[in-house]
């Protein structure tokens, strides 16, 4: 198969997917079946790549012009390599989780959920192999799109409230500051194809070079960006494996990835630095990790903070960009991989902990690991990855975007990034403590305070399951099967971290 | 500049606005089309009148006269006028079957009791 | 004129409205054979001051003869009038002298009109030419903006539900009416007016006969012909009834009129085109160019008078068809 | 033989055949008549356009009297695109008309609406491709009369009052636009336009010249609906049938502002309009405040063909915006927008088309969990909403980037960012139908509705597609409105 069918087959499996999943809607089990060996498929397209691309290889495929001069083009390289993998092997392991979970908290619209779940996966994976600026964002406004009706999955007003705060962020954002930045980019350069080292080069002034590089980076939405990270925490409403999908397989990375990918390929390093446009880039990602950390430190919502996490460790992988070394573009490669195994297992375990006992608040949490310990377990060491702390493989990229800081004697970087663990220990260690360590409360909570502290507090998730059940043990086993398989990657990947590693390499060698 | 020249053009003018300002101020839906009527026939006088020579004859050939006036603006103020008759005849059907349905022709009294049911 | 157009403003009763309107159309025809345009002036004569001042009367009766006292919105109009008017004014500052012979429209087009067409065209009546042949696609044109209204009339009022017309019933009530501007005496069944409008209807329709085909040499044509004929029944109607009108000519005759004459002129232009031509070239429809000319524009003559005098009748029929 | 006379035929078929109709009066006989006539037509826009794009500018004078003594008929690749938008929107709403006008409209008079609907795309057919300024005022009125039949013709009587009042707005515009013809006519001597254009730069200093392209402008905004002169337009389009409205709403204000390019870049091409008149600068002010009142208006309207008909106010705007930026790339702009609007606007009305046929409402209430009742409809409905948006893989897209390129070109950045601005807006009132038709639950006790015909979809689908479809591929159409506008900057005529 020569790699141009193979580029475009992993677009349109996914697609092919969604439409097999429509016509077996009806019957749940085929439709289940569908999504897996779908998910399996594109997974082995992506995967077959994967030689070729650490050969240095560049597999190409143009699908057609859409603009005189653009055209729909793809190309992979490490970066974009590693996003697809990401993305590609998370679907497996979220299909297998969503299976359970859909199924265990009886949701409806299941088809329309995996419908769009798989549109969603293959504009992730457009996004990943994108050769130029439009067909990135070509397909980061399908992706937006195609995830609305999974973030207004419940229907309920409070979902479609949230469904208006994520499409009008996002969308807002994008045509009205990434699609004039395109355009913008397009009349400086007469490109707009990701080339090594950029394309503006010589071809805009500093303050030109600023300005568009705010564009950009407020414009990718996605990015969660202060002021343009609301739409995370509103999006929480959404069933569980759809935040597992915003958060760590899709969404967000595709929004750091493109603010990487435009940093590398359309400013270049070594431009940006020259120009010296950039620095309050720093800032303002060492600004958001840190206020956002703040925010998660005070959520009660498990998914609430969660969901602050991950608007944190965004910017963690901005800043390492915004350092602008080969050694911190390593690091930000790095940090996207880690933070979406990490993210994923964290989902993944609230998740489970609402299907087993619809709890929703940290501090309803106590004495649970007692009887969910693969899911407290699981929890525990994606907690360790989100902090950074080994054998998890969280370590190894903060560990590198630490040493970059150093290097380029960034000290308000490094401060940041010191400063963010302690708030990550402080938001993430009490709950696993709290899970293992602190009795379950006597009084098993069938009403009063800590019930009606979930109503007000909780993001939204109906509480139309009747009295919470007490006797619980542990989720659905392809629940738990799935968040045991992402943790064990995460383990995994700190032993065995080459593959990574050597994307993350190349991408560095592009970058210096 | 020859005032006198322009003198008959200004009075064209006049009646233009006359139907003009009956078209947009009047409320009476039979007014309004008289007025788009007087607003129309004054435009054409206006056509008439640039195609005037001085010591010209009817554009109709005939021996020994030389000096013609000019026939285009006669031609097509004849397509005007037809189209202004046509215009006109329509306008007054559908003011027909507006009283049918309301029951006036005042435009002001076309109220609609009921609020987007279509 | 500009007197009348004032009065217009301030008049509310529409009947005088109508009737001021006519009269201002027939001034405007008037000043139109002092510049030299009999055909417009023959045409406005019979449009303006004829068939549209009917037709308003025909809606007025089918509907309030009154109109109420005007809005209190007319300043921001007024404002709107001014500021046209001026623009207006402001443009003809550049413009040529009235009658001025050098002006540009008279050197630029229309020399080869006036100067060629005898040759080119062989019609005496230069208008005639211009609007059958050299811009002969405008009268196809206009021939079907007719159509349209005709049809669109029928659309809009045609066939509703068999009521008593108005003018039928406007016979009865007419008696009741003391101070209407109706032409009342027009409508009344008077033995005079039936044996005299009898007696006028051949002449009528033979004078539209002579117009339709002595438009090529004086003023006339299939237009002011069709005009004509349709007003002879109008008359015919007004007189014995609308009723008796409908019979004589009934409406798939009517219709089929309509239609035809569009359909001859479009045609002919057709088959200039089959006979090698251009669309609407007749100097191929004979052997000779000048009588291929006359041999098309007395046809699409025809067809104009055709469409023109069933829209007419159309028209006038179907308003005089409705009911209060 | 036939190719030498395409140019005739484009017109005079649907002229012909409008008599035919008439003259059947069977609805079904007509429907017919008025189907062939449409598809004929697009052929001959297709080969028309084919052959212009090949061989440059075709002429064709009427009677064979050559231009300026006679009429001529002039085809570019602009007025062979406009043809073929409106003949492929003729041939595409007609299917679907034969069950929507059974539906609406009583059978003893569908013959006349066929008829009517003949004339109307005569009357636009002649507009896009005369070379004559005055032949364009009486083909000008043949489409308006026709429409405000058409638009009488709707159910509810309001429509009766909506058509009185286009009638009456229409025909002041087309006075003003024969005040202006007669003006440039005073001055010239000529009416033909590619004279005029050679003739207009020796008197483009004339007051008399300024009015007079002072008066076009006006006439011609009030017929294309330019703010604030876009009055008539949503109780137009509100009332009248869906097939009128489909029709209309995706050919006349475009054939209008086809019109308003003719006369701004052929007619007075040789004359440099930014020296000598205010207007451009103020055209693009007004379409701007088009863009954001109609958007705007339109986030509060319940009937959603009002709401759909604000919206056209806004996208009109946005193609005057095109032309007003005088560049190549921003007449390309425009120009690419006439023909993408006219795809995603048609493809929105039938869809509502459908809705009438099934609800008979378009109130948004009404649309309660109709995305799970008639799930083709509605889908071709968002389709068409995303590309008002200028999502991605939509056309709006092409025309939102090729606006906003042409404003940083010529480094107008409020421009481009009020551009996108707005196109924000429309994300709000297209979202709005999107919750309530797919996160509303169907009324309670509401009938069974079941989706539209086949005959009705096909069309819609047709429409929805294609602005999918050159949405992804533009290349050809861009190709086009390109070559369009480099012709027309340079003024050749």
């Amino acid at each position: 198969m020569s790699d141009e069918t193979t580029i475009l087959l992993c677009i349109a499996t996914p697609l092919a997917g969604a439409v097999l999943i429509a016509i077996t809607g009806s019957r749940p089990n085929l439709r289940e079946a569908v999504t897996l060996v779908t998910a399996g498929v594109v997974f082995g397209l992506v995967a077959s790549l994967f030689p070729q691309v650490l050969d240095g290889g560049r597999p190409a495929a143009i699908m057609g012009e859409m603009l005189p001069g653009l055209a729909i083009a793809f190309e992979v390289e490490p970066l974009g390599m590693m996003f697809a993998g990401i993305a590609s092997f998370l679907w497996i392991v979220t299909s297998v989780y969503s299976i359970g979970y859909m199924r265990g908290h009886h949701e409806h619209n299941q088809t329309r959920f995996y419908i769009y779940f798989a549109v969603a996966i293959a504009s992730a994976v457009g996004v990943a192999f994108a050769a130029n600026m439009m067909t990135l964002f070509v397909f980061y406004e399908v992706l937006t799109l195609s995830t609305f009706p999974l973030v207004t999955h419940h229907g309920t007003d409070e979902a479609k409230r949230a469904g208006r705060v994520y499409l009008g962020i996002l969308l807002g954002t994008s045509i009205g500051l990434q699609f004039i930045a395109v355009i913008w980019t397009w009349t400086l350069a007469g490109t707009l194809d990701f080339t090594e080292g950029g394309i503006l080069r010589d071809k805009a002034s500093p303050a030109v070079v600023g300005v568009l590089l705010a564009l950009y980076v407020f414009g990718i939405g996605k990015a969660a960006v202060m002021p343009f990270h609301r739409w995370l925490p509103a999006a929480m409403v959404a069933p569980t494996p759809v935040s597992a999908l915003l958060h760590a397989v899709a969404v967000v990375k595709a929004g750091v990835f493109t603010v990487l990918k435009v940093i590398v390929y359309i400013f270049g390093f070594d431009f940006l630095a020259q120009v010296a446009s950039g620095n309050w880039l720093l800032y303002v990602s060492g600004f958001t990790i840190v206020a956002a950390s703040v925010v998660a430190l005070r959520s009660d919502n498990l998914k609430r903070r969660l969901a602050y996490s991950t608007v944190s460790q965004l910017s963690y992988v901005i800043m390492a960009a915004a350092i602008l070394t080969p050694l911190s573009a390593m690091g930000a490669a790095l940090h996207i991989a880690t933070h979406a195994f990490g993210k994923i297992t964290l989902f993944f375990c609230a998740g489970s902990i609402l299907v087993a006992s619809h709890k929703t608040l940290v501090s309803e949490l106590d004495g649970i690991g007692r009887r969910m310990p693969w899911t407290m377990a699981a929890f525990a060491i994606g907690a360790f990855s989100m902090i950074g702390i080994p054998p998890t493989v969280g370590f190894v990229s903060k560990w590198y975007i630490l040493r970059a800081a150093m290097e380029a004697e960034q000290t308000f970087a490094a401060a940041v990034i010191v400063l963010s663990t302690l708030l990550n220990a402080g938001y993430f260690l009490p709950i696993v403590y709290a899970a293992f360590f602190r009795a379950a409360p006597a009084e098993p909570a069938t009403a009063g305070g800590p019930a009606l502290g979930a109503e007000v507090g909780n993001g939204g998730l109906p509480r139309n399951h009747g009295h919470r059940r007490e006797g619980h043990g542990e989720a659905p086993l392809t629940v738990v099967l799935a968040l045991t398989v992402s943790a064990a990657g995460i383990l995994f990947l700190f032993f065995f971290p080459d593959l990574p590693f050597a994307l993350a390499r190349q991408l560095a060698g592009v970058a210096g | 500049m020859d005032v006198l020249g322009l003198f008959n053009y200004w009075i064209v003018i006049v009646l233009m606005m006359i139907g003009f300002y009956i078209v947009i101020s009047h409320g009476n839906l039979v007014k309004k089309v008289v007025g788009l009527n007087v607003f129309q026939v004054s435009v054409f006088v206006f056509f008439i009148s640039m195609s005037k020579v001085r010591g010209g004859t009817a554009p109709i050939l005939e021996e020994g006269i030389e000096v013609y006036s000019n026939p285009l603006p006669h031609v097509l103020i004849l397509t005007a006028i037809v189209v202004g008759v046509a215009t006109t005849a329509l306008a007054l059907g559908l003011v027909v079957r507006i009283r049918d349905a309301y029951g006036t022709i005042e435009a002001d009294e076309i109220i609609e009791p009921e609020e987007d049911g279509a | 004129m500009v007197a009348i157009g004032l009065t217009l403003v301030r008049l509310r009763d529409l009947f005088s409205v109508a009737m001021l309107f006519g009269i201002f159309s027939l001034l405007a025809a008037a000043l139109y054979v002092v510049q030299d345009a009999v055909d417009v002036a023959f045409t406005e004569a019979a449009v303006g001051a004829g068939i549209s001042t009917v037709l308003i009367l025909a809606t007025l009766a089918l509907t309030t003869s009154e109109e109420k006292a005007p809005p209190g919105r007319a300043l921001g109009a007024l404002a709107v009038v001014l500021v046209t008017g001026a623009a207006l004014i402001y443009g003809t500052l550049d413009m040529p002298a009235y009658g001025d012979p050098a002006a540009p429209i008279h050197q630029h087009v229309v020399p080869r009109y006036i100067e060629r067409s005898a040759a080119e065209i062989g019609v005496p009546n230069i208008v005639t030419s211009v609007l059958a042949s050299y811009r002969g696609y405008d009268t196809l044109g206009e021939v079907t903006v007719i159509f349209t209204a005709a049809a669109g009339v029928l659309a809009l009022l045609g066939r509703r539900r068999g009521r008593v017309g108005i003018v039928d019933s406007l016979q009865v009530r007419q008696d009741a009416r003391k101070d209407g501007e109706v032409p009342r005496s027009v409508l009344a069944p008077k033995p005079i007016l039936r044996v005299v409008s009898k007696l006028l209807m051949p002449l009528i329709l033979l004078f539209a006969l002579y117009v339709q085909f002595h438009g090529d040499f004086g003023p006339g044509g299939g237009f002011q012909a069709g005009v004509i004929f349709g007003s002879a029944f109008i008359l015919y109607a007004l007189i014995f009834g609308a009723h008796n009108a409908r019979q004589v000519i009934p409406a798939a005759v009517r219709r089929a009129g309509l239609g035809a004459g569009l359909l001859l002129y479009a045609l002919v232009g057709v088959a200039g085109l089959l006979m090698g031509g251009r669309y609407l070239n007749y100097a191929v429809l004979a052997d000779e160019p000048t009588h291929g000319q006359h041999l098309g524009i007395m046809l699409i003559e025809f067809g104009v008078g055709t469409t023109v005098a069933a829209a007419m009748i159309i028209i006038f029929f179907v308003f005089s068809g409705q009911d209060r | 033989m036939i190719a030498a006379h395409l140019p005739a035929l484009q017109v005079v078929v649907p002229l012909i055949s409008a008599p035919l109709c008439l003259l059947l009066r069977r609805p079904g006989a007509a429907w017919t008549v008025a189907l062939a006539v449409s598809w004929f037509a697009l052929a001959v826009a297709l080969s028309l356009l084919i052959e212009v794009s090949i061989g440059g500018p075709v002429s064709y004078p009427i009677g064979d009297w050559a231009a300026p003594w006679g009429i001529e008929y002039r085809v570019d690749q602009v007025g062979a695109l406009v043809l073929v938008i409106v003949t492929a929107i003729g041939a595409v709403v007609m299917p679907f008309a034969g069950a929507s006008v059974a539906h609406e409209i009583a059978s003893d008079r569908a013959y006349l609406f066929y008829t009517m609907y003949l004339l109307c795309l005569t009357g636009l057919l002649g507009i896009a491709i005369t070379g004559d300024v005055f032949n364009l005022f009486v083909f000008l009125e043949i489409s308006s009369l026709s429409s405000y039949v058409l638009i009488s013709m709707g159910q509810d009587r309001r429509a009766l009052t909506a058509a009185y009042n286009y009638l009456v707005m229409g025909t002041v515009g087309a006075t003003f636009y024969v005040i202006g013809v007669g003006m440039m006519y005073m001055m010239t001597g000529t009416l033909n336009m590619a004279d005029l254009a050679t003739r207009l730069p020796a008197v483009a200093d004339t007051r008399t010249i300024l009015m007079a392209l002072a008066f076009l402008t006006v006439g011609l905004s009030l017929k294309l609906a330019l703010f604030p002169l876009h009055t008539w337009l949503p109780n137009a389009y509100t009332y009248a049938p869906s097939v009128v409205t489909a029709f209309l709403a995706a050919t006349a204000t475009k054939v209008a502002v086809y019109a308003f390019i003719r006369v701004y870049f052929t007619v007075f091409g040789e004359v440099d309009l930014f020296e000598i008149a205010p207007m451009v600068p103020i055209l693009m002010v007004l379409a701007l405040a088009g863009m954001f009142v109609g958007s705007a208006v339109a986030i509060f309207q319940n009937n959603l063909k009002r709401m759909l008909a604000y919206s056209s106010i806004a996208q009109i705007g946005y193609m005057v915006l095109g032309l007003s930026f005088a560049s190549v790339t921003g007449l390309a702009g425009g120009i690419i927008h006439l023909f993408n609007h006219a795809l995603m606007k048609s493809a929105l009305f039938l869809a509502l088309g459908c809705v009438v046929l099934r609800l008979g409402t378009v109130h948004i209430d009404g649309l309660r969990g109709l995305g799970r009742r008639m799930p083709l409809t509605m889908a071709a409905f968002v389709v068409g909403g995303l590309s008002l948006i200028g999502v991605p893989l939509t056309v709006g897209f092409i025309s939102k980037w090729y606006l906003v390129q042409a404003a940083l070109e010529k480094g107008w950045w409020p421009i481009a960012g009020l551009i996108v601005l707005s196109s924000l807006l429309a994300v709000i009132y297209v979202w709005r139908v999107v919750e309530i038709a797919y996160f509303r639950p169907a009324p309670e006790g509401s009938a069974a509705v079941e989706e539209a015909p086949i005959f009705m979809l096909a069309p819609t689908w047709i429409m929805a597609g294609a602005s999918i479809y050159f949405g992804i591929d533009a290349t050809a159409t861009l190709e086009v409105a390109r070559g369009a506008a480099e012709f027309l900057i340079k003024g050749a005529p």
